[in-house]
């Protein structure tokens, strides 16, 4: 076994230095494997067809991805494998990110490294707080959680329940979009807080549909939560008793929504990706998607991704091949992107993400499920700094 | 009256079923006591009671003149009450040097330091090695002192039990049928044993072999669904109708 | 017998039981094998940290399952509380390493005794879901605390100074992998002079038939509390370095799938030998690594299948099958002596 | 007072779907003394396999049901003959490990077959909504649950207790040798034990989709629920199972009405006390591993 190990370390040392010279290479650590399968297999989908869409090499230097998968929320996995990204496969970026704890526990590695780190998912504020290498391209739960209750309030509503997941992205929803929503002068009724391990949310939502509310606010992770909300929803019949139902895209997100199935029609959500956003970049960004997997559908995780990637080209493009990291970064604050979603910014001062946020209905649009955008807030900044 | 273990209007009862009734039992210091009675008579459960392992239902048992009714099991092998098992209830992979060694450490507890009893190697306590390697040698186990005892023949694993029961130094000895399963012509060896034993150990000797039982016990009790039919000397016993009448079933 | 014969047989049976407690020629190799690693893999010393960190872990389940035959689903509560207690440490000011491991073993240690009257009660299999159902609890509180531990996000701020004031624990993680060697060269020496003092022999014999050790006057449940506590102890130093060496703590540290992963690595290596833990979580976690390179999505399925043909084909685990193959070379040499 | 009945009817559903997932893993774990982990991947397999019959092979619902009781029951044949008759006897923690690498294997394929994600069921019309009842708004699917999970219970006491086949099971798990010498071929009879254990998750897990949802992580994110009632319930005892799911159906879901923020402590802490209360499960035998 140990002789093995010895020629294994010989013969990579050996590669890299011829490989070192004409390829930039992108450390990705993801959720590959485990309950948050889906996030790593977006993000990689998302970035495999930017580079199917703009080939596989800019400024004359080949980009090669090096995708790890961190198996799930485990900061010490992703930690050791950014390390070994870094020190082994001497990146020259890293990137994804589908979890805050394993961004917060690599920061110190980028910081160290000089590595610049590129979020394509993981939404909690303080994240580009940890370390000056860090851009976001996703987006923060603030970012989407303040313009659902400015809409709401707009609309005429003035009693809301608020239901969010018991965690702290959970936490952070549930205040901000309290904050914002009283200081308009609405008035939330109530908040509830659902366990993450939840199979069943009959109860909350009978509670919720006991003191009769105008609408009901809800934040759960995408996937099975939003599956088992929904369920409830439409099984203890809130929609006939005239609660409108309010969420960020996470509940109503185009990887999830066919199996909501037709209990979603009708829910208003805010978020900064649709896959009905009407924009050439989109229709291009779905028919490159298509290609790389036909099976699943596209979501936001896939545009972050896609965009993360769109960003690697751009600095690699504008430094010529030969990436520094803190050039890097001086090119990464304030770069303007067109992105499927739409036009987006990596702010000067956070480097955290500018973006618009929609406004959007489920509709069935040719036999499928989307959210149909129909107002848009135009780029709209981080609430959580 | 001085009795080294004694029974105070002891018993025990599953529900409607009494197991142990009302009985005064008292073992005479240096006495050879046997206990006898027909299957399901109570014997186990008595022993049970005596070694803690049951509580009664109500009585109390002494030792020594202490009440030990409430005292755990391994209390009252420090204090000097020791039995064997009517199974052998041993430990498999565990050599007889390392069994017998094992109980004489535990004994030997108070007098070792914390650091000698937990980081101190184990071949270190060589006077406890050495006693228990004659302990042995006087049970004629000395030559399979190393083999592990699940290897040991079952003859061997009977004295084995006896030797963990006597390592412990005890005042009391409660033997549950020791001869049991043992072939008519070995059981010699294991009275050799029981006959050595020093006379200020007192024996209470559960058995079926009525040859061992006459030819080792002075004192003799019949036990009867759980209550003393008759307690005297194994004449007084050998004679009594009644006892005859238990053991040859026409009784009521 | 004269008296010389006596003296021969009787030294040759105490010749047999220190033979048992020396250092067998195996065990140095594998520490001075661990020392090597240092030299040899200079890149992958962090994983070689997380490795070593999770073979103490597995050392101290161990202590319980194979040593004590507990079988438990929740032994990471005490990782996870360790990992905490350095982690809370750090965040209001007290970075030195080494008394911060000292603090964070005793309330890990703590927390195994409060827990142990629980864990002690009723069969195997309510002591597994009791275990477990403890672990789920701590889970959840953590999660809960969000001020305090950073819930499901993980604690921010967690700066580890330097250890002596020398050797600060960088990305490379050289300091670091040394002193995870020296901690768990320390607690495993500890260890090993535990099983084999009279202490341990008693634990043996608990293990072996329990009802017997009674019966000879081990005071077995307090003997049992005792063990699961220094297993909780050392449960929490695993905890607290791998909170200090990668200066962070995340909610999984208290996870169930941690608690399985272990049971599944000690298993592997092979239960009550001491090493079974370290060799286990080595092979487990170097596995694991090298297939999910190969196939990042699909890797579960290999890693399934292992399992499955250990069970069939190692019966005892990796030292299990070691200790029939060198017995059988043993053998063979006898053989060939006699 | 309305809403009292209300949450006893959900708790009494959400603890039948329990039951019916976990009285599998009661019979294999109390009758046969076998640590199946594994347990969960036949409910699993039941989910999806009616995710295929009813999207691909265009079976109704109710229809489904009792064609993935068998092929699970089925399935779960080959499955014991190969991986589980060679570790009956051998400590639990070998049928630990098997068991989990099985669980491994499931997820991945499962993975590998449907993809990550949730997969959707489209329940028929007559089981979506609510019913009202004397002023109660009753879910549909939950009673359709409880009929399913009285007739199952009923079905299987009966069996146990008042058939030939059940004296059987009874008798070889109490004694396997002396069942042996009475003629009672104890492997052919384990073998059909496992298969209703195994069709039972099968069935459960299919109608536990609507309310667990499914995805390739189902058998170890619910493996902590399937073992948490068993274990309470006391292994082997139908009733006892039962009882258990019930019982911590209804404080999991008063628990979330009455006291939301506690959340999830109230499962867990429900079991941690009913186990230091019933050591050996609320009905189990008191047997010793």
């Amino acid at each position: 076994m140990k002789k093995l190990m010895l020629c294994g370390v010989f013969a990579l040392v050996a590669g890299q230095a011829f490989a070192a010279a004409d390829t930039i290479k992108v450390g990705v650590v993801a959720e590959m494997s485990g309950t948050f399968a889906d996030f790593g297999l977006q993000m990689t989908n998302g970035a495999k067809a930017y580079m199917k869409q703009h080939g596989d090499s800019v400024g004359g230097r080949k980009i090669e991805l090096i995708i790890k998968d961190s198996t799930g929320p485990a900061p010490e996995v992703a930690r050791r494998l950014a390390q070994e990204l870094v020190v082994k496969d001497h990146v020259d970026f890293l990137a994804g990110f589908g979890l805050t704890p394993n961004a917060f526990a690599v920061a110190p590695i980028a910081t160290e490294a000089k590595k610049p780190t590129i979020i394509m998912n993981a939404a909690t504020s303080a994240i580009t707080v940890k370390s000056p290498y860090i851009a976001r391209v996703s987006f923060t739960l603030a970012q989407v959680t303040e313009p659902m209750a400015q809409w709401a309030y707009k609309s005429g509503l003035r009693k809301i329940y608020t239901v969010v997941a018991d965690y702290g992205p959970g936490h952070d929803a549930e205040q901000t979009f309290k904050k914002a929503f009283t200081r308009l002068g609405g008035e939330v009724l109530g908040e509830l807080r659902v366990p993450l391990k939840n199979p069943e949310f009959g109860p909350f939502v009978q509670r919720v549909k006991d003191s009769k509310p105008q609408a009901v606010f809800v934040f759960v992770p995408a996937g099975e939560l939003a599956v088992g909300f929904m369920k409830a929803y439409e099984e203890r019949g809130l929609a006939k008793a005239g609660i409108k139902l309010l969420s960020t895209g996470d509940v109503t997100d185009d990887a999830v929504i066919d199996a909501l199935g037709d209990s979603a029609l009708g829910v208003i959500s805010t978020h900064q990706y649709s896959a009905a956003h009407p924009s050439p970049e989109n229709t291009a960004f779905l028919a490159a998607y298509r290609q790389v997997d036909a099976k699943t559908r596209p979501n936001f995780m896939a545009v972050g991704g896609y965009d993360g990637m769109a960003a690697i080209y751009e600095v690699v493009r504008q430094l010529k091949g030969n990436v520094d990291g803190d050039k890097a970064m001086q090119l990464l604050k304030g770069m303007k992107l067109t992105s499927p979603r739409g036009p987006i910014q990596i702010d000067a001062a956070t480097r955290d993400i500018v973006q618009n946020v929609y406004v959007r209905e489920v509709k069935r649009v040719d036999g499928k499920l989307y959210n149909v955008e129909f107002e848009s807030i135009n780029a709209v900044k981080d609430p959580g700094k | 009256m001085n009795a080294v273990l004694e029974t105070r209007s002891l018993c025990k009862a599953y529900g409607g079923l009494a197991v142990t009734q009302n009985l005064n039992l008292s073992l005479a210091r240096g006495a050879r006591h046997a206990l006898i009675g027909p299957n399901g008579a109570g014997k186990t459960t008595l022993i049970n009671q005596l070694t803690g392992v049951l509580r009664p239902s109500s009585g109390s048992v002494w030792l020594d003149g202490v009440d030990i009714t409430q005292m755990a099991p391994h209390e009252r092998v420090a204090r000097g009450l020791s039995r064997t098992f009517q199974i052998n209830t041993l430990f498999p992979q565990l050599t007889p040097l390392e069994a017998v060694t094992n109980v004489i450490c535990e004994r030997e507890r108070a007098r070792l330091g914390v650091l000698q009893r937990r980081f101190f190697r184990l071949s270190q306590r060589v006077d406890e090695i050495d006693e228990a390697y004659a302990l042995l040698e006087k049970l004629n186990l000395a030559q399979d002192c190393q083999v592990e005892t699940r290897a040991l023949a079952y003859g061997k694993q009977r004295l084995l039990e006896m030797a963990l029961a006597l390592a412990a130094r005890p005042k009391v000895l409660l033997l549950d049928e020791p001869a049991a399963g043992v072939p008519e012509g070995e059981s010699d060896e294991l009275f050799e044993v029981l006959g050595a034993l020093s006379s200020d150990i007192s024996i209470l000797l559960i058995e079926h072999d009525m040859s061992l039982v006459f030819r080792f016990a002075s004192r003799i009790t019949v036990l009867v669904s759980g209550a003393e039919l008759v307690t005297g000397t194994p004449a007084e016993i050998a004679h009594d109708p009644r006892v005859r009448e238990v053991y040859l079933g026409k009784g009521h | 017998m004269n008296m010389m014969e006596i003296a021969v047989t009787k030294r040759h049976h105490l010749g047999a039981l220190k033979a048992r407690e020396r250092w067998k020629p195996a065990e140095i190799v594998f520490w001075l094998a661990l020392v090597a690693v240092y030299f040899v893999f200079p890149t992958s010393l962090v994983f070689a940290s997380q490795i070593l960190i999770t073979g103490l872990f597995a050392l101290s389940l161990d202590l319980i399952l194979g040593y004590a035959g507990i079988i438990t689903l929740g032994h990471a509560a005490f990782f996870g509380i360790g990992a905490y207690t350095v982690g809370l440490l750090a965040r209001h000011g007290w970075h030195e390493p080494l008394s911060a491991l000292a603090v964070a073993g005793m309330v890990a240690g703590l927390a195994g005794y409060l827990t142990s009257f629980i864990v002690l009660r009723g069969n195997d299999l309510t002591r597994l879901m009791s275990t477990l159902g403890i672990g789920l609890l701590l889970y959840e509180a953590a999660n809960r605390a969000t001020d305090i531990t950073g819930g499901v996000d993980g604690m921010q701020g967690v700066e580890i100074g330097e250890l002596f004031g020398l050797f600060r624990f960088d990305m490379y993680g050289k300091s670091a992998y040394l002193y995870v060697l020296g901690v768990a060269f320390l607690l495993s020496a500890f260890t090993r002079a535990l099983m084999h003092s009279p202490y341990g022999l008693s634990m043996r014999s608990i293990r072996e038939n329990r009802t017997r050790a009674q019966a000879i006057g081990i005071p077995a449940g307090a003997r049992l509390t005792n063990i699961y506590t220094f297993a909780a102890v050392i449960a929490g130093v695993a905890g607290a370095l791998l909170t200090q060496t990668t200066q962070f703590v995340g909610i999984d540290v208290l996870g169930f799938q941690r608690s399985a992963d272990l049971l599944i690595m000690l298993i592997i290596g092979g239960t009550a030998t001491l090493y079974g833990g370290f060799i286990g979580a080595a092979a487990f976690l170097l596995v694991q690594d090298q297939l999910s390179n190969l196939d990042p999505r699909y890797w579960l399925f290999w890693l399934g299948i292992l399992l499955i043909a250990i069970t069939l084909y190692l019966p005892g685990g990796l030292l299990g099958a070691l200790g029939r193959v060198s017995a059988a070379v043993a053998r063979k040499r006898r053989g060939e002596d006699a | 007072m309305l809403n009292l009945f209300g949450v006893l009817f959900d708790g009494l559903a959400y603890g039948t779907l329990l039951f019916l997932i976990s009285v599998g893993l009661s019979i294999t774990l109390g009758l046969m003394r076998f640590i199946n982990l594994a347990h969960g991947v036949f409910a699993m397999t039941g989910g999806y396999l009616l995710v295929i019959l009813m999207a691909h092979a265009g079976i109704g619902f109710v229809a489904a049901l009792p064609i993935v009781f068998c092929v699970t029951a089925l399935a779960s044949l080959v499955l014991e003959h190969t991986l589980y008759r060679p570790v009956y006897k051998r400590t639990p923690l070998d049928q630990v490990l098997i068991t989990v690498g099985i669980v491994f294997i499931a997820i991945a394929s499962a993975n590998f077959a449907f993809g990550p994600g949730q997969q959707p069921v489209q329940l028929p019309a007559a089981l979506k909504g609510q019913l009202d009842a004397f002023g109660l708004e009753l879910s549909r699917y939950r009673l359709f649950l409880m009929a399913v999970g009285a007739a199952i219970t009923l079905a299987l006491v009966f069996g146990l207790e008042r058939t030939r086949m059940g004296a059987m099971i009874r008798a070889s798990v109490d004694n396997r040798r002396t069942a042996q010498s009475m003629g009672i071929r104890v492997d052919r009879v384990f073998q059909i034990t496992f298969a209703i254990g195994s069709g039972l998750a099968g069935l459960g897990g299919a109608l536990g989709v609507n309310v667990l949802g499914l995805d390739p992580y189902f058998s170890l994110k619910y493996l902590v629920y399937f073992l948490l009632v068993v274990v309470v319930g006391g292994p082997g005892s139908v009733i006892g199972t039962l009882l258990a799911a019930l019982l911590l159906g209804v404080a999991d879901t008063a628990g979330k009405y009455y006291v939301p923020q506690l959340g999830a402590f109230v499962i867990y802490a429900a079991m941690i006390v009913l186990l230091l209360l019933f050591p050996h499960g609320l009905l189990g035998r008191r047997y010793a591993r």
